[in-house]
């Protein structure tokens, strides 16, 4: 493996890494939102890597298209730029880093103390996870799950519609009007 | 009379008077107090009829029957007959009962009358009568038992007609509440005697395999030869009855404060009747009692001690009833003396004499209250009421009385027959049946004659004392002054019970000996009755020397005023200190048994029960509360320390995962 | 590139994605903190499906994607609703369901 | 049949009818409520009669068995299984006697949620009376826990000012003992194959070896029912709190349960254990007697007075059923009986004055009984029934467990007896005091001048009890009579295993 391959594939990572400390870390959460993008991209690209275009598309339009546009829209709207990063909460700070560093070494000694290590990615073919590829096994083997999805997509729609819907000081509906509660100008 | 006739005629005895409480309970309201009256005495009379009737056929079948009635209890191999026994024993207890129990009626409508009158409750008339008739029902049921459980049913259902009756003011007494407590008192010490009675009955089942009195009586020798601690047991236990019942010591405590009754109350149930249950029961009960010396030993030490004891206290009292109530448990003393010592005869006839004089004495004090009474309201309307408070004003001490010979001189004159039997004076009827138990304990137990003699003399000593203080003398209250002879439905029956008390000493006339005969078919080795000379003139002797010191300590110079101490009071001191407070037993056994036993309660009621056993209980409940308490705090509804615990977890599998 | 290089940058991300969780009171970092889980998860799949050539690990990363969607936009319209109600979208406020 | 139907089946499930209409009614109703649940339980009253009429005293077996199958569960039936006999029978009665009583009682002392009160009452009158009759141990378990709902909310919401905490308390203190109890006869029922009494006993010797086991897990759910000392503190709060009709059904017949478990169950199907434990019992139940009456002679509230008389009392009852002879089981039937008709008719009288007064302390009375001539009179009665006078229904019973437990061979002492006579006396000294503060002195309250005496209902709530006391106390004979064949039938099993146990 060439130099500049590694090379790429390190920032990459770097990429990676840092846009999700630099999330998890900056004061503002537009910031974060910012960073976010960052990695999603960054992922994306090794989604692309991995030869799975259909999905690294999907990643970016999605992803860093729409949702992030919507949360930026809410950090906006709700004026949530502000963060607040003391923490009230004895022992959480410490704690969590301490297990997430314990997490994470576990991880990394399970794949180093592998008895069996795996072998190297091998070559995709052009043709693997191309887009009709997906296509035919998502309304073949994948119909049902594919339609659950969307219905879960639209109650989820629906169900944001209601639950951001503003309902403002009862406002008596026409023609339901109570007979005892004069209406003042 | 064909005793096979009468016989049926037996369960009336009780039903009579049941029939009397009925009747008295549906109509009594719409008849009055005239009716009331005729219906209760004439339901205690035709019992007495009953009796009599019995008593009649009996003459030609002197060995008695017994007359099924009822199964009353049947449950494995234990079985109670409801049956009524018609022998000469218990029919001499049912003519007394009904008897004495006819002529309390009779006079009760005139005391009673003029009672809830002076009460203010013309309305408990009728009650009255309903408790009245229904202590001679029990009383029946208990003389004419077949077996112990009937027995103890009625000894039980005299036990509440005292417990009622001795209540009958319940809300009078000192305190508004003494009257209850006595009649309490009353019902809870005869309970404790119960309770050895009740004990009794169990070891008799267990050991005789019934409860019939002639299954128990023949199998008695057999028993005791197999068993003597047995009947020692049997026979101690029901002792302990006897001295609740005849309120003989240690349990003889309740019968004075039960003279808070009305008097004819005192006169037939706190003397002529209830109380001679317990004699009745070990003179029924011989068969066990002589087969165990030690046992007839104790019944008779027993009673002499309460003879002797009972008297001394008798000198020391100013309550006119008190007096009558000592010397009724100092009889009941000799009555059990004689019992104990095998001679039931003699005690059965001290019981019938003394049943006789003793409730004239009561009746006649009863008729010296209501002349009091009468007295009282007379000087209160006319203004001139100096002894001080109306309430307290008591028409029953005898320091308040005197004079009242000329008052009232039918009562003094019936009540000096009383007075005199009851000292033992020839030839009233006292004389006769207190000097066979003498006589009898002369010959086998010179110690028991000995304490029986001093009794005797105390007693004539305290009659001569009544007698003074009552009769003799001036009148020491406006009440005295002002008193009146009692009406003629009160004095009759006091005149024929006055007859009956001077010649009831026939019954066992020395030569002819009527009662011994009579009784011998039903009581269990009878001893002949005997009459020894000398004994008769040191008793007499002993009578008329206590008479004579009575007098001339009270008589001679009588009392002037009412708060004048007793001339005793001097000489005596710290010892007459101890008579008129009667030996302080009362507040002896408040402090031995009564306050322990509320204390214990109290103890067992807040620390035990209530801070030990459910404190243990909400104990665990508030374990499990705190626990829960300190357990929520985990739960703190902080998303992020879910999060965090959620963490811990997955951590904790890997953990496992990298490990295994 | 070797498979342990997937591997670890995605337990990385998810790591710093618990950590977001655990450690910010901003629910919408904590919602970002979130999809950088779900990615690290995706990573994954994507990867073992390229290291498999079995294209249905990429189905599950588009389902996720779909899914993940629809939570954030339930997510943040409750966002909303919570701060109209309470003036307020502080986590450590939301704390009344406690024991 | 009557009406087609099995009488057991019609005399468990009348009072659901009532229920039902009762749940048709509007709340404002009250007095159609009141009457359809008074009609209801007195026509429970008349099938039970008419159960009584049926049943052959003669015979000691199970009787009018009715019998069907209700739910399998793993290869084993459940039946839903009913029959009576000469232990049950009696409790039946008093069952379908004191429902109509105490909702007689309750005419005028519940006003508020009278619906509500009607419901639970017929509602636990049907478990009451499925609890004597079951015959299949999980229907049995099933009544039991039944009971325990009805009763929680009359004490929870109709009683009095720490109601919540007595109705917990009661509730947890039963259920606990109760789960045990479910344990040991999945245990059993698991072992033999079925749960039907009859299967069980004909099976014994599969669980004989763990019947210790089985008979701690039942007694102590019974135990506590009874309640035995010194399970009993859950009894006074109960009792203090809940309403008089509770009350009254609480100590008439909740109780028994208890005690009719201990017949029913422990005895034949455990007799080797109950041989070895018979004196513990026994020590129990004496310790109950003098201890109940002690601590309550040291009350204020009269209620509470009546419900540790109850634990007094009830001792007798344990005392005669582990005499393990016929007079003591046989007394111990009619006890419970008497217990109920007496201390029913206590609370119900505690009930009338509480009305009156709103206060059950008994410093604020005194001379009552000069105010109320008759419920002075009947209260001397009812009390003396308690205290076991004769002629009255109470000597009979305690006077049969007496001599009963005197000479029983399996406790093999008469001191248990000669203990428990104490209590005969300190029953009367506890009973005497409480008529004395409360009915005898001078009246010391301006209040209580003016009572009115019992109304016409009130006395036809007492008279029936009152009937009955006296029956009992003075011609015991038929109702020992219904008892003793039964009773005759599980002395012998008991026996036998003694006997078996020696050789």
């Amino acid at each position: 493996m060439d130099i500049g391959v590694l090379l790429v594939y390190g920032i990459l990572g770097l990429t990676v890494i840092v846009s999700a400390v630099g999330l998890i870390v900056s004061r503002n959460a537009l910031y974060s939102a910012l960073f976010l993008v960052v990695n999603f991209v960054a992922v994306g690209l090794l989604y692309l890597a991995l030869g799975a275009p259909f999905i690294a598309f999907a990643q970016v339009t999605v992803y860093a298209g729409s949702i992030m546009v919507l949360f930026i829209f809410v950090i906006m709207l709700l004026g949530a730029e502000n963060l607040m990063l003391d923490e009230p909460l004895r022992g959480q700070r410490a704690l969590g880093i301490l297990l997430v560093v314990i997490f994470l070494a576990e991880i990394v000694l399970y794949y180093l103390l592998r008895t069996t290590p795996l072998q190297a990615i091998p070559a995709i073919p052009q043709t693997f996870a191309s887009p009709a590829e997906i296509g035919m096994l998502l309304f073949n083997r994948y119909l049902l799950p594919f339609e659950v999805t969307a219905f879960i997509l639209l109650a989820a729609t629906v169900g944001a519609i209601l639950l951001s819907k503003h309902e403002g000081p009862t406002r008596p509906k026409p023609g339901i009007q109570k007979p005892e509660t004069p209406v003042e100008g | 009379m064909n005793f096979e006739t009468v016989l049926p005629l037996a369960p009336w005895v009780v039903f009579f008077p049941v029939l009397g409480i009925l009747l008295n309970l549906l109509l009594g309201k719409r008849l009055g107090e005239k009716g009331i009256g005729i219906i209760a005495s004439l339901a205690a009379g035709l019992s007495f009829g009953v009796a009599v009737l019995l008593a009649l056929g009996l003459a030609g079948h002197p060995e008695g029957a017994t007359y099924p009635f009822l199964r009353w209890l049947a449950v494995g191999d234990f079985v109670a007959d409801w049956n009524f026994r018609v022998d000469t024993l218990s029919v001499t207890m049912m003519l007394v009962v009904a008897g004495v129990g006819s002529l309390i009626h009779i006079y009760s409508i005139g005391y009673m009358h003029a009672d809830v009158r002076h009460n203010g409750e013309p309305g408990r008339f009728r009650r009255f009568f309903v408790f009245l008739n229904l202590f001679v029902a029990a009383m029946m049921i208990l003389v004419s038992a077949d077996n112990f459980l009937m027995l103890f049913v009625g000894w039980e259902g005299v036990g509440l007609c005292s417990y009622l009756l001795i209540g009958f003011w319940f809300e009078k007494g000192a305190g508004g509440i003494a009257n209850a407590q006595a009649a309490k008192k009353a019902f809870v010490v005869n309970r404790i005697g119960d309770f050895g009675l009740l004990i009794a009955i169990f070891l008799i089942f267990y050991n005789f395999g019934s409860l019939d009195f002639e299954t128990v009586f023949a199998q008695a020798p057999q028993v005791a030869a197999a068993l003597p601690g047995v009947i020692l047991a049997i026979t101690l236990f029901m002792l302990l009855g006897v001295t609740g019942k005849s309120a003989q010591l240690p349990l003889y405590v309740w019968l004075p404060d039960a003279m808070a009754g009305p008097t004819p109350v005192s006169a037939l149930i706190h003397a002529a009747t209830m109380v001679t249950a317990g004699v009745y029961l070990v003179a029924r009960s011989q068969a066990l009692y002589q087969q165990v010396v030690l046992a007839q030993d104790v019944v008779m030490w027993v009673g002499a001690a309460t003879a002797f004891f009972a008297a001394t206290i008798a000198v020391g009292q100013y309550d006119i009833k008190k007096v009558l109530a000592y010397s009724t448990i100092s009889q009941l003393g000799f009555m059990v003396t004689a019992v104990g010592m095998g001679a039931a005869v003699a005690g059965m006839f001290h019981l019938v004499t003394h049943a006789f004089f003793k409730a004239l004495l009561f009746l006649g004090a009863g008729s010296v209250i209501l002349g009091m009474e009468h007295g009282h309201e007379h000087a209160a309307a006319h203004g001139s009421h100096t002894e001080g408070h109306h309430s307290a004003f008591d028409p029953q001490d005898m320091r308040n009385m005197g004079g009242l010979r000329e008052k009232m001189p039918l009562t003094f004159w019936v009540y000096l027959i009383g007075a005199l039997a009851l000292a033992g004076i020839a030839p009233l009827s006292g004389f006769f049946s207190k000097d066979e138990i003498l006589a009898d304990a002369s010959l086998h137990h010179p110690a028991v004659y000995l304490v029986l003699t001093a009794a005797a003399f105390l007693t004539a000593f305290y009659v001569a004392r009544q007698l003074a203080m009552v009769f003799f003398g001036k009148p020491r209250s406006e009440a005295a002054a002002g008193a009146a002879e009692s009406p003629a439905v009160v004095t009759v029956p006091l005149v024929i019970l006055a007859v009956l008390a001077a010649v009831g000493g026939l019954l066992n006339f020395p030569t002819t000996h009527w009662l011994e005969k009579w009784l011998e078919h039903s009581l269990y080795g009878v001893e002949p009755a005997r009459f020894i000379l000398s004994v008769a003139l040191i008793s007499l002797a002993v009578a008329l020397t206590g008479l004579l010191i009575g007098w001339l300590v009270y008589g001679r110079k009588p009392l002037e005023d009412a708060r004048q101490p007793d001339p005793l009071a001097r000489p005596l001191n710290g010892l007459f200190l101890a008579l008129e407070h009667k030996w302080w037993v009362d507040e002896l056994y408040q402090a031995v048994v009564v306050k322990p036993y509320l204390r214990l309660a109290q103890f067992l009621a807040q620390p035990v029960d209530q801070g030990v056993i459910d404190g243990l209980v909400n104990g665990v409940g508030n374990l499990l509360r705190s626990t829960a308490q300190s357990w929520r705090r985990i739960q703190n509804g902080y998303v992020r320390s879910y999060a965090l615990t959620i963490l811990l977890g997955v951590v904790l599998v890997v953990t496992y995962l990298v490990l295994r | 590139m070797p498979m342990s290089y997937y591997l670890i940058l995605s337990a990385a991300m998810f790591a710093i994605g618990v950590l977001g969780v655990i450690l910010r009171r901003n629910p919408l970092v904590v919602f970002m903190s979130l999809e950088l889980m779900f990615n690290a998860a995706n990573l994954v799949f994507v990867a073992f499906s390229a290291y498999h050539q079995i294209l249905d690990g990429d189905l599950f990363v588009f389902f996720v994607m779909t899914t993940a969607a629809a939570e954030v936009a339930v997510g943040l319209a409750l966002m909303v609703a919570i701060f109209r109600a309470k003036r307020t979208i502080d986590l450590d406020e939301m704390s009344m369901l406690k024991g | 049949m009557i009406f087609g139907l099995h009488p057991l089946l019609l005399v468990t499930f009348l009072p659901l009818i009532g229920f039902f209409i009762i749940l048709f009614l509007k709340a404002e109703q009250k007095n159609a409520i009141r009457w359809t649940a008074l009609l209801t339980s007195l026509a429970t009253f008349g099938v039970s009669l008419a159960m009584l009429a049926l049943f052959d005293p003669a015979r000691g077996d199970l009787q009018l068995v009715y019998r069907t199958s209700w739910l399998r569960v793993g290869g084993i039936s459940i039946d839903f299984y009913l029959g009576v006999d000469g232990l049950s029978i009696l409790l039946v009665m008093l069952t379908t006697f004191l429902t109509p009583i105490a909702i007689l009682s309750t005419w005028s002392a519940v006003e508020e949620r009278v619906k509500g009160f009607m419901a639970f009452f017929l509602l636990l009158e049907t478990g009451m009376i499925g609890v004597f009759l079951a015959l299949d141990l999980v229907l049995f378990y099933i009544f039991w826990e039944f009971t325990l709902v009805p009763m929680y909310f009359l004490i929870g919401v109709w009683g009095g000012e720490r109601r919540v905490y007595a109705a917990v308390k009661f509730f947890l203190f039963t259920m606990f003992g109760s789960l045990l109890m479910l344990l040991a006869i999945l245990v059993m029922g698991l072992q033999v194959g079925s749960f039907a009494w009859n299967d069980l006993l004909a099976q014994r010797q599969l669980f004989a070896q763990t019947q210790l086991w089985l008979f701690l897990a039942f007694a102590l759910a019974f135990a506590i029912k009874v309640p035995m000392f010194p399970l009993h503190t859950w009894l006074p709060d109960a009792h203090v709190e809940a309403p008089t009709a509770g009350s009254v059904i609480l100590a008439g017949v909740l109780l028994k349960m208890g005690g009719y478990g201990f017949l029913r169950f422990n005895l034949p199907l455990f007799p080797e254990a109950s041989l070895q434990a018979a004196p513990y019992m026994a020590v129990l139940a004496v310790i109950g007697i003098l201890y109940g009456a002690a601590v309550s002679l040291m009350q204020k509230d009269v209620k509470k007075l009546v419900a540790y008389s109850s634990v007094s009392h009830l001792g007798f009852v344990m005392l005669g059923i582990f005499a393990l002879t016929q007079q003591g089981l046989a007394g111990g039937v009619l006890q419970m009986i008497n217990h109920g008709l007496s201390t029913g008719a206590l609370f119900l009288i505690v009930g009338m004055l509480y009305e009156r007064r709103h206060t059950r302390e008994m410093s604020a009375y005194g001379g009552i009984w000069k105010v109320m001539p008759i419920l002075g009179a009947l209260t001397l009665i009812v009390m003396l029934s308690s205290a076991g006078l004769p002629g009255l229904n109470g000597f009979v019973g305690e006077f049969t467990i007496l001599l009963g437990a005197f000479g029983s061979q399996v406790l093999n002492s008469p001191y248990f007896a000669g203990a428990a006579t104490i209590g005969v006396i300190l029953a009367a000294v506890y009973l005497l005091v409480m008529f004395e503060r409360v009915f005898l002195g001078p009246v010391r309250v301006e209040a209580n001048l003016s009572l009115k005496d019992l109304n016409a209902r009130e006395v036809i709530t007492l008279v029936p009890l009152l009937v009955l006391i006296f029956w009992i106390g003075l011609y015991p004979a038929p109702f020992f009579n219904l008892i003793n064949p039964s009773v005759e039938r599980l002395v012998s099993l008991v026996q036998g295993a003694a006997m078996l146990a020696i050789h």
